[in-house]
């Protein structure tokens, strides 16, 4: 029972941490209409981030976090703009490889800049870890439980009653219609990339501080987890984002947990497809029926 | 009737066919007469391949419409029963040279099991849905592959998916570029005369049908299961089939390197090349796979460059302008400016 | 196909839409009591017609009656609730839309839906694919009889669009057509699977009074020539009442009248559908 | 986006332009014409992933060389020659690496470094066969990857070599009786060690009470494998992975396998380096040729160059890159390859018969070669404690 509900505790653990970044992934995803591939190298870009304010420029962590904040959701704004905003009207295909393009780069500027050795976070979130029935809960884990929930709740808080929200869902519905009502798409656009980037360094920051090591290629596998999450709980949903991530962890560790390390990988996909070809839309992604 | 032949050989997918058999006239005289460079030498099996594998993912990708982001696992599948197999019938046929075309056809039809299941999910599915469940097939092959532990005695063939294949060790490793290169030709000119008939028959029309609208494709009486999944099943069998001579001509092969970043690059090369463009992924599949290798002079910056070169690539692609200028370049337009022009000189006498 | 022959159907109920041309041929479509519901609400009740091997009926009703619905229930893109459809005689419960489309229906739609990257003549002939004696050995292969079948299949698509006078178009793509041309296209690819009835939701959408006179003579050259019956959704009376033969009102699902163009105009159910009734509009 | 088919072409006949351009260069050689030093330039080769997942071991062994290369050139260079080293990237694929290594020979490389990764090294060692120039791998260690070329030849240990030894030394200073396991599954490296130890496990008597895995997509979070690795009951973890996933495990399980020892081999040099803190590291043992803490005074030498030059202490796989130059430059002593002789048809034969011949004292050992291309030298056993790697010695 007790390593039952520990492998529990650690499913949660990691899964909110996919669910983080799975948020990021699907807002930008309901809104831009699009699978902002380098989503999970944002994530990266945010960690390095606190590195280099907090570990190499020294600056107070609160400093560092904000900045990394602000570089992000500059950043976003800034792929937006040169990748992404000249294939607006170019098949949706076509984006998505531009944004591989946009992985790539980042990827391969963050090596230039880094280098390619493994850099670690600094302790810039100092949470005690709780214990009790021989079960480990970590601070760190908490807090990314109560984050992911609290921007979960804001996010969907946020673009159903604000008007800039208001906006961005009408964007997403039809570009030309939301032109005419007198909404700049572009602008609203770029917001939706600031906020998701800044999501995205948030995501990075509590992914350094719970496994410490970062590397150029750091993004790449969270961001992939967090697609499939995103798209597990229906994308373009915002609790289903939440939903899938923290599934897929805790689907993940029990499989390491009970079945075999050995094919955890191929059992949480095995999972997926099987939920996926069950409920194709997802666990709350909303079934759009063609109209005939 | 004259115009009419006319016309045939200069059809679009005429002059597909030319070029592709003048890069390989080239390439092959340059590679037979010992002045082809040793780096692209040994390029040229695997360009080949990846040739095989965006024609025939662009089959998925362009034809059907459906995103597949799995492609290169049927490439595994194909690479290691293919090998595999090669290895256990040496006893049987002794030439590795007759043994790689049956390998190949082996290889094909496992590739093909794999794509006919992975295919089963995609009658359900469909977009982001069907991405993500073709890549999740994908890494489970994987998975899958890295995990087996095979011991053949009679063959002195050991086979452990996680260290990998050493072709070189069980004598299917074809070091000779030149004696791999026909199989290669061979495949590739089997592929994409395969994918051009295609569109432009009965199977191509449902199928681009069933892209272009499903539920008037299903109203018109097309069975949407049939093609769906008849398309999974030929383009992994390609895949399968460029796998096996993947593995020929390389003397390691690891289940690893199959995994969803291959399948993106394919992806990549299918969509720069152009959706359902037999000749861009051709085209495309040279370019991305020489420009990574153009770039080692600038050494450490070489990654950035081509991602920069991608984004580019892409965004000017969407520009209209730029579009203009591409469209007055190709070689249709230019003959057509070139007829016309004997046009208005005959007219004019 | 289980026990068809036993299906077959031969007494006309008294409220049949059948012209006396086709009252002793077997009717094209029978359809009994058929319903759905879409989570509780029911769309379409208790609708029950048949329509004669040869005749041109008309589906008309006020916006939201459930006309489309109707078509989608006849073609299995939605799968009844309650009821039956007798297709030349066979049940097509449990069969998939494609399976209803080789039994005999064929159907355009609503909001045009062509295969709108693909040129004309490919439009036509992937319609025509049951007919096109290609398996899938001679489509990649380009042997096995491909050049016949091809031939043929080039041949008759042409036949098809020269019957609307539209084989210099054969070669244009089908998304950059205008709009009446389409509308044409998705009936001759309709034509082109062979049917025994072809059903047409609003064919005249969006045309002019000559295009729309144009449409209803294309019409009745379709039923004259290919021996089909015809059924339209339509809300362009000029059309309806022109051609039609018989006519089922349709109103909140449920059908109101059917009879003959004359029977509809006077019936005073059908006169309050459309205008409402008036004391209630005065309330 | 037919159109783009056309662009296509136009781009396709650049490429052409381009890579046929390229095809000419090579006919380039590096002739024998000394330059202002009165040297001539003798090119070395080398292909690892710079870029990619494994861009830090590429590195660390490209740092390595060029230290050496530079400490050679700085002292007069070997015999009349100039040493260059032209390092090219492979992304740690193997296709890369062949086509890498095609443009290096084209681009007239005398000598291979072979390559950093075990799959790169099995590809070009094969596809090198018919050239048979010396290929000295710094760091690929799988079983297979040098076998079938009689000039390939490595620096580090094999993987087999390092699972049986691994086991042995366990056994033969009785650390543990009951051991667990945890690897990488989908890395060849990983699966080398292990299957190796295993088996020798078995013979030694030796019971593993827990294998735990991990796959490269799963290497952030081993929560599940340290409960399990804590439930079993071991004595001691055998944890054959790299220094990198290494970090994160020892992170994650400190403070709940504490008293277990860890036992590592040569992957997981640098650790000292790569953890947060040092303290994660404690009671991690190695069984490692090559200690950044050795103080042996090449060894201290090249530790400290190295640290000034790169700002980074070397780990395995650079130490592996700084030795394999070194041993290149005695097997040039010792064939008496000059500017002279060096374009002659049989440089490559000498070479090749020099390596087993020579003896290197590197700085992760003394090593001799045997004609199958395997290395004789001594693995040490290291053990860490208060953030300082020391020799183990099984009184304390």
């Amino acid at each position: 029972m007790t390593t039952f509900i520990q492998t529990l505790i650690d499913g949660l653990s990691l899964g909110s941490i996919y669910a983080l970044i799975a948020l990021g992934y699907t807002m930008v995803y309901g809104i831009a209409k699009m699978l902002n591939f380098a989503h999970g190298d944002v994530i990266m870009v945010g960690a390095y981030a606190v590195i280099a304010s907090v570990s190499m420029a020294s600056l107070p962590p609160v400093v560092g976090l904000i900045l990394s904040v602000v570089i992000c959701a500059a950043l976003g704004i800034l792929i937006e703009f040169l990748a992404y905003k000249p294939l607006r009207k170019s098949p949706s295909l076509a984006v998505l490889i531009t944004a591989i393009g946009v992985s790539y780069l980042l990827q391969n500027l963050a090596l230039l800049i880094f280098g390619s050795e493994q850099l670690s976070f600094p302790q810039v979130i100092n949470l005690p870890d709780f214990a009790f029935a021989g079960v480990q809960i970590k601070g760190v884990t908490l807090a990314t439980l109560v984050i992911t929930a609290v921007i979960m709740i804001a996010l969907t808080l946020f673009i159903k009653t604000t008007k800039l929200g208001k906006a961005m869902r009408a964007s997403s519905e039809d570009k030309d219609a939301a032109e005419l009502m007198g909404i700049s798409v572009n602008r609203t656009i770029s917001i939706t990339f600031a906020i998701g980037s800044a999501l995205a360094a948030i995501a990075g920051i509590f992914y350094g501080a719970s496994y410490v090591y970062i590397k150029p290629t750091t993004g790449a596998m969270p961001g992939i987890k967090a697609f499939t999450a995103a798209v597990f709980g229906g994308i373009g949903s915002i609790p289903g984002a939440m939903l899938g991530g923290i599934i897929l962890g805790i689907i993940e560790k029990f499989s390491q947990a009970y079945i075999s390390t050995l094919w955890a990988d191929a059992i949480v996909f095995g999972v997926l497809v099987l939920m996926l070809v069950i409920k194709p839309t997802g666990l709350l992604g909303k079934d759009i029926k063609e109209k005939v | 009737m004259k115009n009419n032949v006319l016309k045939k050989l200069f059809s679009k997918n005429s002059i597909t066919i030319y070029i592709v058999v003048a890069i390989y006239a080239i390439f092959s005289s340059l590679l037979y007469t010992d002045n082809l460079s040793r780096q692209l030498t040994n390029m040229l099996i695997s360009v080949s391949c990846y040739i095989v594998l965006a024609v025939s993912l662009n089959l998925v990708v362009g034809f059907l419409g459906e995103l597949s982001l799995g492609h290169a696992c049927f490439m595994s599948v194909g690479l290691f029963t293919g090998c595999i197999s090669s290895v256990l019938m040496s006893n049987v046929i002794p030439s590795v040279y007759i043994r790689l075309p049956i390998a190949m056809i082996l290889g094909g039809l496992a590739a093909a099991a794999v794509g006919f299941v992975i295919g089963l999910p995609a009658l359900r599915l469909k977009g982001d849905y069907l991405a993500i469940v073709t890549l999740a097939c994908g890494e489970i092959v994987k998975n899958a592959i890295t995990n087996i532990n095979m011991t053949v005695e009679s063959a002195d063939f050991e086979f452990n998916g996680a260290i990998g294949l050493n072709t070189n060790k069980y004598g299917i490793y074809i070091k000779d570029v030149g004696e791999l290169l026909p199989y290669a030709i061979v495949l590739v000119f089997v592929t994409i005369i395969v994918m051009m008939n295609i569109s432009k028959s009965k199977a191509g029309r449902c199928i681009m049908a069933i892209r272009d609208n499903r539920i008037a494709a299903e109203s018109i009486g097309i069975n949407v299961t049939y093609y769906k999944l008849i398309v999974f099943v030929l383009a992994a069998f390609f895949a399968g089939m460029a796998g096996v001579l993947y593995g020929h001509g390389n003397s390691f092969a690891a289940a690893s390197k199959f995994d969803y970043n291959m399948s993106i690059e394919i992806l990549v090369i299918v969509v720069l090349g152009g959706m359902g463009s037999v000749r861009g992924s051709i085209i495309a599949a040279i370019i991305l796979r020489a420009l990574p290798e153009m770039l080692r002079e600038f050494s450490d910056y070489r990654m950035l460059l081509y991602s920069v070169l991608l984004i580019v690539i892409m965004i000017l692609n969407a520009n209209p302008k730029f579009a203009d200028l591409k469209g007055n370049l190709s070689i249709p337009k230019i003959i057509s400016r070139l007829k016309n022009k004997d046009k208005t000189v005959k007219e004019a006498k | 196909m289980e026990n068809n022959n036993s299906s077959k159907l031969v007494p006309y109920p008294s409220n049949a839409l059948v012209t006396e041309r086709d009252l002793h041929k077997p009717p094209v479509l029978e359809v009994n009591h058929l319903g759905i519901d879409f989570g509780g609400l029911t769309a379409v009740d208790d609708f029950s017609i048949i329509i004669g091997r040869t005749e041109i009926a008309g589906l008309i009703g006020p916006n939201g009656a459930g006309k489309t619905t109707v078509f989608n229930l006849l073609t299995n893109v939605y799968k009844p609730t309650r009821g039956n459809i007798l297709l030349n005689g066979y049940s097509t419960s449990g069969k998939t839309t494609a399976q209803v489309n080789r039994m005999g229906i064929a159907r355009t739609f609503q909001n045009i839906r062509l295969f709108s990257k693909m040129s004309v003549i490919d439009n036509v002939k992937v319609g025509m694919h049951m007919s096109v004696k290609e398996n899938f050995l001679s489509s990649l292969s380009h042997g096995f009889g491909y050049s016949k079948a091809e031939k043929i299949a080039n041949e008759r698509a042409l036949e098809l669009l020269d019957f609307f006078s539209m084989a210099d178009l054969a070669k244009a793509q089908a998304g950059s057509l205008p709009y009446g041309a389409q509308r044409r296209l998705e009936i001759i690819r309709a034509l082109a699977t062979n049917p025994s009835i072809v059903l047409l939701d609003e064919p005249a959408a969006g045309m002019n009074p000559s295009e729309t006179a144009e449409l209803m003579e294309n019409i009745r050259r379709i039923r004259d020539t290919f021996n089909i019956a015809i059924m339209l959704i339509e809300h362009d009376m000029s059309l309806v009442m022109g051609i039609c033969e018989g006519i089922c009102v349709l109103n909140y699902g449920k059908i109101i009248a059917k009879g003959s163009p004359d029977e509809i105009k006077k019936n005073p159910t059908v006169i309050e559908a459309y205008l409402g009734k008036k004391k209630e509009a005065q309330d | 986006m037919k159109k783009f088919a056309r662009i296509a072409s136009l781009i396709m006949a650049l490429a052409m332009v381009l890579t046929c351009f390229v095809g000419c260069t090579a006919d380039k050689e590096g002739g024998a014409t000394p330059g202002e030093d009165g040297l001539v330039e003798l090119k070395l080769g080398c292909i690892g992933p710079l870029t990619g997942d494994y861009a830090n071991y590429g590195t660390s062994v490209q740092n390595g060389v060029n230290l050496a290369i530079e400490e050679i050139n700085a002292a007069g260079g070997v015999n009349g020659f100039k040493l260059t080293i032209d390092f090219q990237d492979s992304q740690g694929d193997p296709d890369s690496a062949t086509a890498a290594y095609g443009k290096l020979m084209d681009d007239g490389m005398k000598i291979s470094l072979g390559t950093v990764l075990s799959g790169e090294m099995t590809a070009v060692s094969a596809a090198a066969i018919a050239d048979e120039i010396l290929l000295l791998s710094p760091s690929a260690s799988a079983k297979d990857a040098i076998t079938g070329n009689d000039s390939a030849f490595r620096v580090c240990f094999n993987d087999p070599q390092q699972g049986t030894v691994s086991a042995d030394y366990i056994a033969d200073n009785k650390l543990a009786t009951k051991v667990a396991v945890f690897y990488q599954s989908d890395l060849d490296y990983s699966n080398g060690l292990y299957e190796n130890f295993k088996a020798q496990c078995a013979k030694r008597g030796i019971e593993i009470v827990e294998t735990t895995t991990f796959t490269k997509s799963t290497n952030t979070d081993f929560s599940t494998q340290i409960n399990a690795i804590k439930a079993s009951g071991a004595e001691l973890v055998f944890i054959p992975i790299y220094a990198a996933e290494a970090s994160t495990f020892l992170t994650q399980a400190y403070g709940k396998l504490t008293d277990i020892p860890l036992f590592g081999c040569d992957g997981l040099d640098g650790i000292l380096t790569k953890v947060s803190d040092t303290k994660y590291a404690e009671n991690v043992m190695m069984l490692t040729p090559f200690s950044a803490d050795d103080t042996t005074e090449n060894v201290k030498k090249f530790v400290d160059s190295y640290k000034k030059n790169f700002n980074a202490t070397p780990d395995q796989f650079a130490a592996d890159g700084y030795d394999a130059v070194y041993a290149v430059v005695e097997a040039l002593k010792k064939a008496e390859i000059t500017p002279d002789n060096f374009e002659d048809d049989d440089f490559n034969s000498k070479m090749v018969a020099a390596m087993t011949q020579i003896t290197v004292k590197g700085v992760t050992g003394t090593m001799t070669w045997t004609a199958d291309g395997e290395t004789n030298k001594a693995a040490k056993a290291m053990i860490i404690h208060d953030g300082v790697a020391s020799l183990y010695t099984s009184e304390k």
